[in-house]
């Protein structure tokens, strides 16, 4: 692994992208309960440095896919904000045309190729999105976003295999976040169980960092995103980062006990935005005056998208029938 | 159908299954539950919270996202003398697990010439509204009332909840359970202790001589506030739901069918290829002579269940739907019966205004 | 359908296919064939034969045997512009590929508001005979027809294994194309060149005026058998094959329905929860009045197919069981039309004797 | 791993078992073209050694699982010879009253719990079986045989997960014969896949052998057969052998040119049956003057069981509708 280079610009970006997920997030927890986003939400807070540290080590038309939780990867890849509102609100302007709700997300002009919520299923959807690209002069790399969860999923090894068999450019990117809805690692696989190990097993290269500091996450995608452009095939990383707010829904559910609050607390203390703008105040990377007027610039683009998402009409009923089939 | 306790005690469908579980698990040591969430604190809607508590994280367990792979290990410790509970939180999730379900659960015991049977129940919860989407509104259970070897239940009642998990259970039989979301909800008579509801008959829901109205799951409920409105404007439905789908024991319906001459189908699926056809079919070719006018069939709108509201509530069929299918096949003129319903609620993707999201 | 070449070229069934096949690599080379065995020396029962030496191992390919994940891998292809052809040898196999056909490749395109489409053939065979047994022989298309988003075609004769083949692959949804492997062998005029049999209509094999048989798959080929009896005792049946079964144009039924006023549907699955359900229910709703019999199923018999051709012999309905049930609903005795009846083969396991096993 | 330690005795009787098992699939291939076994078989010539070596290390009441090619696999753990040539036959008599054949092979009283077709689907059934175990007092081992094929299969990663999650009493045996049908592993597998180093980081240990040496597969079947029964939870053994047969049906298929005259010729050298035999004679542990009588033995032992199966009646035709439920 090569030392840390992440221009002051670069990191000033990369902070901003995940304040940015952030407040979106925080947006749609506080708007949630108006009961005028009905579809459910699965909120990254917490999580916001996986997402941006791996899109920022993609080109604009590399790809990337997500799964349940992908709010922060559909907006990190460059994914339009205003019609990722407009989905959630179910509206005719939003990215699915409101067919897909926050489960579905999709933004083909910049790479972002879909989510879905059955967990794990596009790990080789993205895997088949890499291979017919070797059908053609012009390979792009494809980067595709998981939990740990659907490393249990024996898709997962399926789609190690292949990727390692076809020497595909593709990047897996686990997120470890310790949990599934509310079972803890310990109830689903065993202590000794080493992910990236498995993916190494498999033929798959494999690099483990923390997943809530976004510039070990960029260097590592940035190495894994080489190799694969480079015809150095997959790697995976695994990332350990922490979910703050409930499996689904806006609130917080330490509450219900399954885990801890000093395990919370620990994890809220390393907070990926935060401790990533402690570091650039202190390298001078970014200056203290700049943050409110950052900090209102994305408030006010988060404003004019959920009015836009709240002024955007129904689809029209017969939308309901429309593409079932492509012809 | 054992006589009701006088004071009737009243249970939601969730607390009912969650009492046939209880039952079961103390009563029986070979029973255990299986599946996401199973132990964790929203118990699966309720229907197995604490139970963990008292049967202990040896019998009521989680397990790892794999649900192929679970099914199979399920099935192996059937096949040595357990009786597993297994549950899926959307049956589309358990399309991951069709394999062992339908090639090893439903045929294990004809392959081997009758060596073992493979007691297992495998719960799967339709979802629906509040956006599940195209992903997690799936009801699929024309698949498995298909396969020979396998049996199929979905019941409407809590009485039925409760009486037939404790029947799937006992059962010798690999058993799909099938229960939809909005019924969870729903309150009805429960009978304290132990009782079964035999798989097999359907179970007539309200009695009238005019129209036979065989629904399944859910739009039985559907099906009984429609016939509410019907007798109001002087049609009785003999309201019938289809609470085992198979073996199918269709004479309730045909008896049915052969005194009030007319047939309405409402199922909680697509209707192409769905299980709604083979009731149809099943009339038709045993009382085709009964029919006195076309059976009509309702399900889901022919495409994948959209995620916004706007659209999502024209994808299933609703009171008005089934009194126009109703008014149809008694020849009568529908408008007179739509203007004696109530205006339907502000929202239709929930089942009532307690269901504020997210699933 | 074109008009057929005046010396009428005949191929086998799998000789159609290949050609097919051949003809859309040549063409596009978005094209390619994924799939166990696809490259090798069987080359799928033939029908790939040699196409690896033509157009490379990059575009027919094998696979691990990983049947979910490659199917992913095939939709993620076809989102990137490629049209794979995916070959599973027997439909029990793609049980494993549930999810993502009918999660991911048929709802894709609704889901994500037609931002993409997943054009991507999948093509399942089904098994028969020489103890395929309980996990080799299921034919599932009533699954597949029931989802929206797919389509699903099962061609009968040569000449449509070639057209669905190529209107399959350029079509731009996701299209299940089921083989029996009975057909495999069997001859019948096939046009050189490129056509496109349309995804839709029935096709008609026979014209008759007494009696209706609307039949699947392999089905048709017993169903023109049991004409040709039928013919000769005086009843004359209109034939047809249903070759798509999703989305079903059902109106070629019914207006025959309409003519013969009878009807039987042989189907090459179980009867319950079948695609044969769908026909009937389709016909009884919209040809109610026309039906002047009660209509009639034919299906395998309710139970996992045994390996023992001693008892397997008794699982798929035959000629003798067509004539019987024509004669039912015809309302004629059926001992006559028996009578006509050729002593069946000595082996009911194989097509014909030129099968000697082992697949 | 300890010094082998086979007595003259049971090394005569592994030898014995696995002359048994290569003359009984011997005599199918002769029979087959009589066309009166109507079934596809899979026979398992040339790989006798992994059956034998790891029954051998089994107790009667151990359990063991196999696949679609487990003639070796039902014999050695001590299915009934007459029941399973009935079977194959489709005779009421058969281990599976007829219903199953060649592809579903069973007999409960030796533990032998069940074979079937599709690939990788015991895998689970296995460890579900040795999980079941665990709710009663006596926990068995269980052992379930799969080519290395079967760990392509998502389902393969999914057993050995929950095999290690809960420490169950487990014998993963892979059979590595190079092959899935008629395709190579270099069309399957990355060349850098390493079945054992996948289960161990999926949480189980694991070992690789010599699948044509009978010993040596006993010596690692034993130690993974005593840690499981000591408690010590699951191992998978990968055992490298060859299937000298067409891969379905009773003729050999070099001709077919999947793989060369040399690769076959070598592995036919190393015959199991033959270079055990080689050194039991060289140890003076079996005698030459013996084998005559081996081998007219089991002959006489497989006309038998041939003359029961064709003598046996079909089944009576209402058994069609027999077994598809208990009640
Ligand atoms: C196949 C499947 N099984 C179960 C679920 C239910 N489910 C939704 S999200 C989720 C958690 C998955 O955990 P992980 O992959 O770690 O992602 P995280 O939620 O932690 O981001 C589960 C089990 C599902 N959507 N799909
Ligand atoms: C799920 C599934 N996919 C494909 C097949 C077809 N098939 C039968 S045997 C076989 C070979 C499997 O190879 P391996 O596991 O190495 O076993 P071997 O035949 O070499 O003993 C295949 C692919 C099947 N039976 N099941
Ligand atoms: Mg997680
Ligand atoms: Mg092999």
């Amino acid at each position: 692994m090569t030392a840390i280079a992440v221009s002051a610009v670069e990191a000033k970006t990369m902070y901003r992208d995940m304040l940015r997920i952030r407040l979106v997030e925080e947006r749609i927890a506080d708007l949630y309960s108006e009961q005028e986003m009905r579809c459910p939400v699965h909120l990254c807070i917490g999580q916001e440095a996986t997402a941006v540290g791996v899109c920022a080590a993609l080109e604009p038309n590399d790809y990337a896919f997500g799964s349940h939780r992908s709010h922060g990867h559909y907006l990190a890849k460059g994914g339009d904000l205003g019609r990722f509102m407009a989905e959630l609100y179910g509206k005719a302007t939003g990215c699915c045309r409101g067919k897909g709700g926050s489960m579905h997300l999709i933004d083909v002009s910049v790479g972002f190729l879909g989510a879905v919520p059955i967990v794990g299923s596009t790990l080789p959807i993205a895997v088949g999105a890499a291979f017919g690209g070797t059908f053609t002069n012009a390979p792009r790399v494809t980067a595709v976003f998981f939990g740990e969860g659907a490393t249990e999923e024996g898709v997962f090894q399926e789609s190690l295999v292949f990727a390692a068999l076809k020497n595909l450019p593709v990047v897996f990117v686990c997120e470890n976040n310790l949990y599934s809805v509310y079972s803890s690692l310990a109830v689903r696989q065993p202590p000794d169980r080493d992910i990236p190990a498995v993916a190494v097993a498999n033929g798959v290269a494999a690099a483990r960092g923390d997943g809530n500091d976004v510039e070990a996450v960029y260097e590592l995608a940035r190495d894994a995103v080489a190799t694969a452009r480079g015809g150095g095939g997959p790697t995976l990383i695994q990332l350990d980062t922490y979910r703050w707010r409930e499996h689904c829904g806006p609130f917080y559910d330490n509450d219900l006990g399954y885990r801890t609050p000093e395990e919370f607390e620990e994890w809220r203390t390393r907070c990926p935005v935060e401790t990533f703008k402690a570091r650039l105040l202190d390298r001078g990377d970014l200056q203290v005056d700049a943050l409110t007027s950052l900090t209102a610039e994305i408030e006010a683009e988060i404003d004019k998208a959920v009015r836009f998402a709240k002024e955007s009409p129904f689809p029209e009923p017969d939308e309901l029938y429309a593409d079932v089939y492509a012809g | 159908m054992p006589a009701e306790a006088p004071a009737a005690r009243q249970l939601k469908f969730n607390e009912a299954l969650h009492e046939a579980l209880d039952l079961a698990l103390a009563a029986d040591e070979r029973v255990y539950l299986l599946g996401l969430g199973v132990p964790d604190p929203k118990g699966i809607f309720g229907t197995t919270s604490g139970l963990v508590d008292r049967f202990g994280s040896h019998r009521v367990l989680d397990m790892p996202t794999a649900e192929n792979g679970m099914t199979g290990i399920a099935i192996g410790s059937a096949l040595v003398g357990m009786r597993p509970v297994m549950v899926h939180q959307r049956i589309d999730f358990a399309t991951l697990a069709i394999e062992q379900i339908v090639n090893q659960a439903a045929k294990w015991r004809y392959a081997f010439g009758g060596e073992h049977s493979v007691p297992i129940v495998i719960r799967l919860i339709v979802g629906r509204g509040w956006g599940q989407g195209p992903q997690h509104s799936q009801s699929l259970q024309s698949w498995f009332a298909h396969i020979p070897g396998l049996k199929v239940v979905m019941p409407v009642t809590p009485y039925d909840a409760k009486g037939l998990m404790l029947a799937a259970i006992e059962d010798d039989d690999p058993v799909i359970f099938i229960e939809h979301r909005w019924l969870h909800q729903l309150h009805g008579v429960v009978p304290e202790g132990h009782y079964v509801t035999p798989i097999g008959p359907v179970r007539r829901l309200r009695e009238g001589a005019d129209v036979t109205i065989a629904a399944t799951s859910y739009m039985a409920v559907e099906a009984l506030r429609a016939a509410d409105v019907l007798a109001r404007g002087g049609v009785e439905a003999d309201v019938l739901a289809v609470t085992t789908l198979r073996p199918l024991d269709a004479s309730g319906i045909i008896d049915s069918v052969r005194s009030t001459g007319r047939l309405v189908v409402a199922d909680t699926s697509w209707r192409s290829s769905g299980f709604g056809a083979e009731l149809v079919a099943r009339v038709s070719e045993e009382a085709h002579g009964a029919l006195r006018a076309a059976p009509r069939r309702l399900g889901t709108v022919e495409t994948p269940v959209p995620t916004t509201p706007a659209l999502a509530q024209f994808s299933y069929p609703r009171v008005p739907d089934l009194v126009r299918a109703v008014a149809e096949v008694v020849e009568t003129d529908a408008e007179p019966l739509l203007a004696l319903l109530d205006p339907p609620p502000h929202h239709l993707d929930v089942p009532d205004s307690t269901f504020t999201g997210p699933f």
